[in-house]
């Protein structure tokens, strides 16, 4: 770009360009809130098809989950001694994406990145929900559901206490966690937003916003406590999101299983965790912008930046995955060299490719500015990542225990109609869940918005407009 | 007022779950009704002991309940008017046996022996209170792990491990 | 009671082993295992507390077969036990990996944790037709569907033996405490009884050179000891 | 508020204007105390002039973090001796274990606290009827004003002179 | 107004809220039923163990069986019975599943839709009885009564026999497959015709340094498996300074082959080559104990070396060294096997094994062969030695020519155990009354008028004397451990039941009350040996402690030495083996063997045993084609392709197992499957490779030769996924890591 060009700019147009890019655009408060609540309202009967549809995928998905009650386990694919199937593997699929909702929030907020403000509510809603999801499948795995609250530690008169040196316990406990902290920190920052809502409409909605404002004025004080709280919450959710996934690693780590066996699991599992929820998060974005038209908030330089963070976090899974997989072959122990052949080369390999190439490739395509600021072809990068993470998932609990040490007691796995209804179930709830969400609270984190615009101008630096921000947080 | 229907509801809740447990409580407790007005007091004040009846504690993990054949033993020349008596005969007769409710109940997964409890010790009251004081049978006790556990666990150094151990009852 | 609690070992001695199955029916017999059927069997999904595998070396004509009885090894460091979130399976203080079928909830962690892949799991509801639920031993739990069952040295047996010989004043002698499959072996190849009792034929046994454990290198110092095919003890 | 006091709201558009006129209210002998600012946006503190409130946020969530330790201590420190079963060789309590569960607890509990903690600072949830103007919601910067009546034209005044939109009694509302 | 509120009432409402709250187990009542007439020796709760005798083969092992409450719940080895001592093989530990199986028949039964039609309509006992007595009665002449047997008890054996020559008829027809499949009635003839004495010899395992075993699956299913088992432990480890070494000659490496130091994919047909051969280099060399052979060097007269080595493919030095295995040894056995018995060659390979015994001087030694000595219980031999396929041939033929007019089955299942080629199905069609004794509807009963159920063994009287025997003399004793589950009925006591109601010689004939009063007749008669392991003063407290033991055996091992007859005077022939069906269009050899589990196939119908998995391939619960590797991949197939056998006489379809232990001409198949009826466990499953078997014998036993059929295969394209417990992606390797 030669310095003539950017003279011939008119500083006109180079300022309005900037002031749309941070939504500075003139536009009052009212606008702005009406803005993010007319979408809500917008239900036509597309809306209505997909909820339906959604909501008969998840009664067919209860129903095989109900079946597989019933009947048993043997309902499912799995066998000895694939003793995990598919549930765990969705499992982990699910507490990877997560993961995003507090990497965008909470580490973003702490890094003071403001291109963030727009995305915070839907990464929030998004971990929320795919908790909800997550956790659906330790019930759903458990061979006497009944008996689930032996799981609890409550004083019994069988003086029997769960066993803490169990992952699972850790699991359970943290993911617990996780889901409170994720949950009550989406709730805190919707406040100030639902009592908005509440002045601006009528009805049942205006009942419901009232009651979850709790009466938000939006009085100095309250102000000052909730910014208070939601740096607490910032700060305590990153150890447990770090922590949680973690967790879920060590469920394979802890066992002697070759190729679970394994001390970087807990590292490469955040990170692949953050990887595809990052994805995911750009997908239901894309998604839902289009849906609900809010293309004034969600922008090119969103995805933008949304899709370098899939990058950075995608060439770190790489990273993470490879180091893994050195070791593993170069150890050449007999059953890790049986596994790997058996991704690279035997049964698994369709997955292990169809992983890699849905992994890396996406990689390549984020490095492009131009597949980062378009749509659809954002849309296409992410959802690969998400299949690729996916199938990591089964391959790492299918696939690594398919093969022993004894190998008299290989086996293989097939899912069964019953798995597949009933994973098909989770996703067709978290959609149904954040459909409904998104026409019940707004979407758009209405304050932190506006919060941003009062942070920002636009300054003229010699003969270039810049954007600064104002340090008053 | 909806805050008072809240409470109100509360309270209700509150209020089912304690008369919940009473009930299951008394229902534990409660004597079934057994085909035979059969009395344990009036067997115990006339002298006979547990073990005339039920001889196989000592040696079997059941006490046993007495074959008809036992109660006709005496009842050919005790009591033959009693009309319960000659129902008695008539199960004896038919060579039906009686089908007696059972009192003291464990789960399936549960292997109680009655033989080590009174190789150790205990007597029949210990566990199944004062059945010669009782008209009709019932349980005295709840039955459960914790009620186990309050004598197993409470038991010297080298004895505990074996009888806090799960496999001393479940296998 | 004894004085220092057993420590139960089972010795298989692969020299004698004919692959004649009668253990695995014994088994099934003693402990309620039910019979999964076809589809299930090929599903991979056997109920079998102990199996015996079946080894090849060479080639035509130079071949030869082994066989392996495997069943729950019992270990000692048992990777299966800590992971349990229930406490469902633990190490009981006389050397058993314990499960306990009622506190069962069906993670199947211990499962993936095997590194033997001894534990097996009822995946459908257990069917006995009329009347073959006569055939049911009661002193064994029937396992519903749901949660994992796996050898547990007839526990009930040795139960049943040390209440027996308590209740006459004395210990029970070495060979009298015998899990189903020992009672049945008819080449005698498995032999049950107290490691911790010097004089016991499962000691002197277990000091032979032919001794060896399964997978030995991880460290799980198993209860079952194998003792080599092929060679003579002296 | 007493009797004889008078209450008002104003309504700005701008938060300079908002700020002076805070200011002039001060002059006018007016305290913090008698005045709520209310917004649609966290303004910085002292960006409207006013001082910085106390918190005691801070030590509930300690408050809470230690208690969160002592439950994750109790249960996977105390609980395994309470029912003693050996696994898989390894001690009843072992320190990895024990440390993740106290960690998970101290957290769960640090982010309850957090949240019962800004609930009770902020007296929430609290619907009763409240001095509120719905269009502070729609930006415009609220000040509601307790004064005594013989302030009342001078506070009018001051308003109106730093451009107040609206000036009139608040209403009561149940939010 | 207000309704009294019964105590009954009030649990229901406590039940209620017992499920309302779900705070406490539902609601339990359980009823318990106390016993009328407690029997003496029951203590409830408490288990009481009987002795009896296991029948699911003819070895007569002894067993105990643990009954609590009146229900039997499990069969273990009698640990006092000499022969067993204590061991139960896989058959054994499931016999309860025949007790409570629930395809049993509960009462005797008409099939009233006609034979086949499956239709049965229920008879009461005295209507059964007065059909059989009437057909009895109309038959225009004795000898058109036919009684088939096969397992059958000894003591019904001997009722069966009197009852039949009473009644002016022939003695029954004793015939099973899994007998011939053992070579029974072979060996019963070789011994006749070298020891003087038609009885099973006891091969001393235990002590043997070295066995060479032709096709004998001894561990497996052949004679007296547990107690051969049992002594192959002791050869291997619990001999003194020495392990036994074991030889196996068959064309397939069976369990037993497994276990064996030397595995030798023989020829089919052509052992008695190489027993011919090791014993002429024997005799050549002067190995071993030069000194006995004189009297043998005339058996080997016609034998050459190398035409032997030729025959069987086995290299002459291979042949001297087991030469010199066998003949260094202080105690080497060579056992002639059932594998030998299915040949057309059959009788004068076995002889050729069995001579070696003779040559090594082995006869009656310590760690050799023994015949077993009856001592007192010689009353009780009489053992129904089943016949060959001959006799039944000729029965067959009759049945065809009409000569037939009342058959009664016994213990047997020839629709399914005999070759298709036999022609056992159209002869039974042309017989007008058929009556089986069965407990299930199997193929035969399938085409019976009349089945008239016995008891399980389980629930029945009865001895056995184990054949072949422990060195101890002894006679294992039957006796019900439950009571009958089902109306159902002795079949001794139907016989005794319809000669009372013949009447005249019959009745004299037959004249005890019922069974068991036979029995305790019999029973007398070890009343008075001192040889017994226990003393008894009356009658009365024998027949108590004789049912208590479970049986009679000496204190002391008396073991016998055979008498060896004038037959070693003339060179053993060599004979060819002679196959049905052209070379060239049946390539491969057909070898049918026994399961380990469910034998013959009347192990079919009990799950466990299907549960249970064969030992060299896992397979269970089906049938497979055992193809050598290099077969299969000239074939084009692989694991689990569904391929199709065909012999000359039928065809048959299963999925194919590549096992590395065959040869490669042969193809074998287990035995077992099949069953077209037979309850839910069996029926519909697998294929049955008897019925592909050309009904051709050996010359010289008449023993049908079930191992002399050629087959070819051909694949379908089709799959099937075998139910097997290995991994075949495991590729059976041994644990790895």
């Amino acid at each position: 770009m030669s310095e003539s060009e950017v003279l011939a700019y008119p500083e006109d147009s180079s300022a309005a360009e900037f002031e749309d890019r941070l939504l500075l655009a003139e536009r009052t408060s009212s606008e702005i809130n009406q803005a993010v609540l007319q979408p809500m309202f917008r239900t036509s009967w597309k809306f209505w098809a997909l909820v339906i549809f959604l909501s008969l995928l998840v009664l067919w998905g209860l129903f095989a989950w109900g079946y597989l009650i019933y009947w048993g386990m043997g309902t499912a694919g799995i066998n000895r001694p694939v003793y995990w199937g598919f549930f765990i593997a969705t499992f982990v699929f699910w507490v990877g994406i997560s993961h995003a909702g507090t990497m965008i929030s909470a580490v973003l907020r702490l890094l003071k990145a403001d291109w963030r403000r727009p995305i915070t509510r839907g990464a929030e809603a998004m971990t929320a929900f795919a908790l909800m999801m997550a956790g659906l499948f330790p019930f759903i795995h458990l061979g006497r559901v009944w008996k689930f609250y032996w799981m609890l530690p409550y004083p019994n008169n069988r003086l029997m206490w769960p066993n803490f040196q169990s992952p699972l316990m850790w699991d359970m406990v943290a993911i617990f966690t996780y889901f409170i902290g994720s949950t009550l920190y989406l709730y805190l920052a919707l406040i100030p937003d639902l009592a908005m809502a509440r002045d601006h409409t009528g009805k049942w909605r205006q009942k419901l916003y009232r009651v979850l404002s709790l009466g938000w004025r939006g009085t100095e004080a309250e102000w000052h406590k909730l910014h208070r709280a939601l740096s607490i919450f910032s700060v305590a959710i990153i150890p447990i999101f770090l922590s949680v996934h973690s967790i879920v690693s060590w469920d394979f780590a802890v066992t002697i299983q070759p190729r679970w066996h394994s001390t970087i699991f807990a590292p490469y599992f955040v990170v692949g965790a953050i990887y595809s929820g990052l994805a995911a998060l750009a997908c239901i974005l894309v998604i839902v912008r289009k849906g609900m038209q809010l293309q004034e908030f969600l922008r090119s330089e969103h995805f933008d930046a949304l899709g370098k963070l899939v990058l950075v976090a995608g060439m770190a899974w790489v990273y993470f995955w490879f180091a893994g997989f050195i070791v593993e072959w170069y150890g050449n122990e007999p059953v890790t060299r049986e596994l790997i052949h058996e991704e690279v080369a035997g049964s698994l390999a369709p997955l292990f490719y169809l992983q890699m190439s849905a992994n890396l490739i996406p990689i390549v395509m984020l490095i492009f500015k131009k597949v980062r600021t378009t749509p659809w072809l954002l849309l296409v990068a992410t959802l690969l990542v998400n299949v690729g993470m996916f199938t990591e998932r089964v391959l790492i609990v299918v696939g690594n225990l398919q093969r022993n040490f004894m190998p008299f007691n290989w086996g293989e796995y097939s899912p069964t109609w019953v798995e597949v209804s009933i994973v098909v179930m989770t996703f067709a709830g978290f959609a149904l869940l954040y459909t409904i969400f998104s026409r019940i609270f707004p979407y758009v984190p209405v304050w932190e918005i506006k919060e941003g615009r009062l942070r920002y101008t636009v300054r003229r630096i010699g003969r270039l407009l810049v954007p600064t921000a104002a340090e008053i947080e | 007022m909806k805050r008072f229907w809240l409470i109100g509801l509360f309270i209700l809740v509150v209020v089912g779950v304690i008369a919940g447990v009473i009930l299951t409580r008394v229902q534990v407790y409660a004597a079934p009704e057994q085909p035979i007005a059969y009395s344990h007091q009036v067997h115990v004040e006339a002298g006979i002991q547990c073990l005339f009846c039920h001889p196989s504690p000592l040696k079997s993990p059941l006490a046993g309940i007495p074959s008809v054949q036992k109660c006709m033993g005496c009842h050919n020349v005790i009591d033959t008017d009693n009309p319960e008596i000659q129902q008695v005969a008539s199960y004896y007769e038919s060579g039906e046996p009686i089908p007696w409710i059972r009192v003291n109940l464990q789960p399936d997964f549960v292997y109680f022996n009655h033989q080590p409890h009174l190789g150790a010790g205990l007597n029949c009251e210990t566990c199944h209170g004062d059945v010669g004081q009782m008209d009709v049978t019932r349980q005295t006790v709840k039955m459960d792990m914790g009620w186990c556990l309050d004598c197993h666990i409470n038991q010297s150094d080298e004895k505990v491990g074996r009888l806090a151990d799960c496999l001393a009852c479940h296998k | 009671m004894a004085e220092i609690e057993p420590r139960w070992v089972l010795i298989v001695d692969l020299d004698r082993c004919t692959g004649c199955q009668a253990c695995v029916v014994a088994c099934q017999a003693e402990n309620n295992v039910p019979t999964v059927g076809e589809h299930e069997t090929i599903e991979g999904r056997w109920l079998h507390w102990i199996h015996i595998e079946r080894y090849w070396e060479g080639e035509y004509p130079n071949i030869k077969a082994r066989f392996m009885p495997v069943m729950c090894q019992q270990c000692t460091a048992a990777p299966c036990e800590p992971v349990c979130p229930v406490f469902a399976t633990y190490h009981t203080p006389e050397g058993l990996n314990a499960q306990i079928y009622n506190r069962c909830i069906g993670t199947r962690f211990c499962g993936s944790a095997c590194p033997y892949k001894t534990r097996t799991y009822n995946w459908l509801r257990p069917e006995f037709p009329e009347p073959l639920h006569e055939q049911l031993n009661p002193d064994v739990t029937v396992r519903s569907r749901g949660l994992i069952e796996k050898c547990t040295f007839c526990v009930q047996r040795i139960r049943r033996i040390e209440i027996e010989a308590h209740a006459q004043g004395r210990e029970p002698v070495d060979g009298e405490i015998q899990p189903a499959c020992v009672q049945t072996c008819p080449p005698d190849a498995l032999v049950f009884g107290d490691l911790n009792d010097p004089s016991s034929r499962v000691s002197q046994l277990a000091t032979s050179h032919r001794s060896f454990k399964l997978l030995g290198e991880l460290g799980t110092d198993p209860g079952v000891i194998y003792l080599k095919g092929g060679e003579t003890n002296v | 508020m007493s009797e004889n006091e008078i209450s008002l709201v104003a309504l700005f558009e701008k938060s300079t204007d908002t700020a002076k006129a805070i200011d002039d209210l001060h002059t006018l002998g007016i305290p913090d105390d008698r005045m709520v600012v209310m917004t649609d946006v966290p303004y910085p503190e002292q960006a409207l002039g006013r001082t910085r409130e106390w918190s005691s946020l801070p030590y509930i969530v300690l408050a809470g973090a230690i208690v969160g330790l002592l439950i994750g201590l109790f249960l996977s420190a105390i609980t395994p001796h309470l029912y003693r079963l050996d696994v898989g060789g390894h001690p009843p309590v072992g320190f990895p274990p024990a440390a993740v569960i106290t960690f998970v607890f101290t957290m769960m509990a640090i982010i309850v606290s957090t949240f019962l903690g800004v609930l009770w600072e902020m007296d929430f949830p609290s619907f009763g009827p409240a001095p509120y103007h719905k269009a502070v919601t729609d930006g415009q910067l609220a000040i509601l004003i307790e004064f005594s009546p013989d302030l009342d034209d001078k506070v009018n005044q001051v308003l109106k002179a730093n451009q107040a939109d609206y000036i009139g009694e608040p209403e009561m509302i149940s939010l | 107004m207000t309704k009294r509120v019964s105590r009954r009432d009030f649990l229901k409402l406590t039940a209620g809220a017992t499920v309302v709250t779900g705070l406490a187990p539902s609601v339990r009542r359980m009823v318990l039923e106390p016993y009328v007439q407690p029997p003496e020796e029951v203590l409830p709760g408490e288990a009481t163990w009987y002795a009896s005798t296991c029948r699911l083969c003819p070895a007569g092992c002894g067993i105990i069986v643990r009954v609590i409450n009146g229900r039997a719940k499990k069969i273990e080895g009698n640990p006092h019975h000499p022969l067993n001592q204590g061991k139960l093989c896989a058959r054994g530990q499931a016999g309860l599943q025949i007790l409570y199986n629930p395809d049993r028949l509960k009462n005797a039964v008409l099939q009233s839709g006609g034979r086949g039609s499956l239709k049965f309509e229920p008879l009461y006992w005295s209507e059964a009885l007065d059909i059989l007595v009437d057909k009895l009665e109309t038959l225009s002449n004795p000898n058109r009564v036919a009684f088939l047997g096969g397992l059958m008890p000894s003591h019904l054996y001997k009722l069966t026999t009197r009852f039949l020559s009473s009644f002016g008829s022939s003695s029954p027809i004793i015939y099973d497959l899994h007998s011939a499949l053992e070579g029974r009635n072979s060996t019963v003839q070789l011994s006749e015709s070298l020891f003087g004495s038609p009885e099973l010899p006891i091969y001393d395992l235990a002590n043997a340094e070295v066995i060479f075993s032709f096709g004998a699956n001894f561990l497996e299913t052949w004679m007296s498996p547990v107690s051969q088992s049992h002594a192959f432990g002791t050869m291997r480890q619990g001999q003194l300074g020495g392990r036994g070494f074991l030889v196996h000659f068959e064309p397939r490496l069976s369990a037993t082959a497994a276990s064996a130091d030397e595995w030798i994919p023989i020829k089919p047909g052509a052992e008695g080559y190489v027993a011919l051969a090791i014993g002429r280099i024997i005799l050549e060399e002067r190995l071993g104990q030069a000194s006995s052979h004189r009297p043998y060097s005339i058996l080997y007269q016609n034998v050459d070396v190398q035409e032997m080595a030729d025959a069987s493919q086995i290299p002459v030095e291979v042949l001297h060294r087991f030469a010199r295995i066998f003949a260094d040894a202080d105690q080497a056995i060579a056992i002639p096997g059932g594998g030998l018995a299915g040949q057309h060659n059959g009788g004068t390979s076995m002889l050729a094994v069995q001579a070696l015994n003779l040559l090594s001087a082995q006869i009656g030694r310590v760690g050799g062969v023994f015949l077993s000595q009856p001592g007192p219980t010689a009353g009780f031999r009489q053992n129904p030695n089943p016949g060959s396929f001959e006799n039944l041939s000729i029965l067959i033929e009759r049945m065809k020519s009409g000569e037939i007019d009342l058959l009664l089955i016994y213990g047997t299942n020839p629709v399914f155990e005999l070759p298709t080629s036999a022609g056992f199905a159209e002869a039974i069609a042309s017989v007008p009354y058929v009556i089986s004794f069965s407990q299930f509807v199997d193929e035969t009963a399938a085409r019976a008028d009349l089945i008239l159920p016995d008891h399980t063994y389980l629930e029945s009287w009865g001895y056995e004397v184990p054949a072949p025997g422990a060195a101890k003399p002894a006679v294992s004793s039957q006796q019900p451990v439950v009571r009958p589950l089902y109306d159902t009925r002795s079949t001794g006591d139907v016989l005794l039941a319809v000669a009372e109601r013949l009447g005249g010689q019959v009745a004299n004939a037959l004249p005890w009350s019922d069974e068991v009063d036979f029995l305790q007749e019999l029973a007398t008669e070890l009343h008075g040996s001192s040889l017994g392991a226990y003393d008894a003063k009356t009658p009365s407290s024998f027949w108590a402690l004789w049912r208590q033991y479970g049986g009679w055996w000496t204190e002391k091992e008396i073991p016998r030495e055979p008498d060896i007859s004038t037959i070693v005077q003339e060179p053993i022939p060599v004979s060819e083996p002679v196959f049905d069906g052209e070379e060239n269009s049946y390539p491969y050899h057909l070898h049918p063997y026994p399961s380990i589990t469910l034998s013959d196939g009347r192990g079919a119908n009990l799950p466990w045993l299907q549960g249970a998995p064969d030992p060299m391939t896992t397979v269970c619960w089906g049938t497979w084609v055992e193809l050598n590797p290099e077969t299969a991949s000239s074939l084009g197939v692989s694991e689990d392709d569904v391929v199709r056998v065909i012999s000359p006489h039928g065809e048959l379809e299963a999925p194919v197992v590549i096992y590395p232990g065959i040869r490669p001409d042969v193809v074998a198949i287990p035995v077992g499957q099949g069953h077209e009826q037979f309850g839910r466990f069996a029926e519909q499953r697998g294929s049955n490779p008897i019925a592909l078997v050309a009904s051709i014998t050996d010359p010289e036993t008449g023993s049908l030769a079930w191992g002399a059929t050629r087959v070819r295969i051909e694949p379908t394209g089709r799959k099937k996924s075998l139910a097997r417990l290995e991994s075949l992606a495991g590729e059976g390797r041994e644990s790895i890591g």
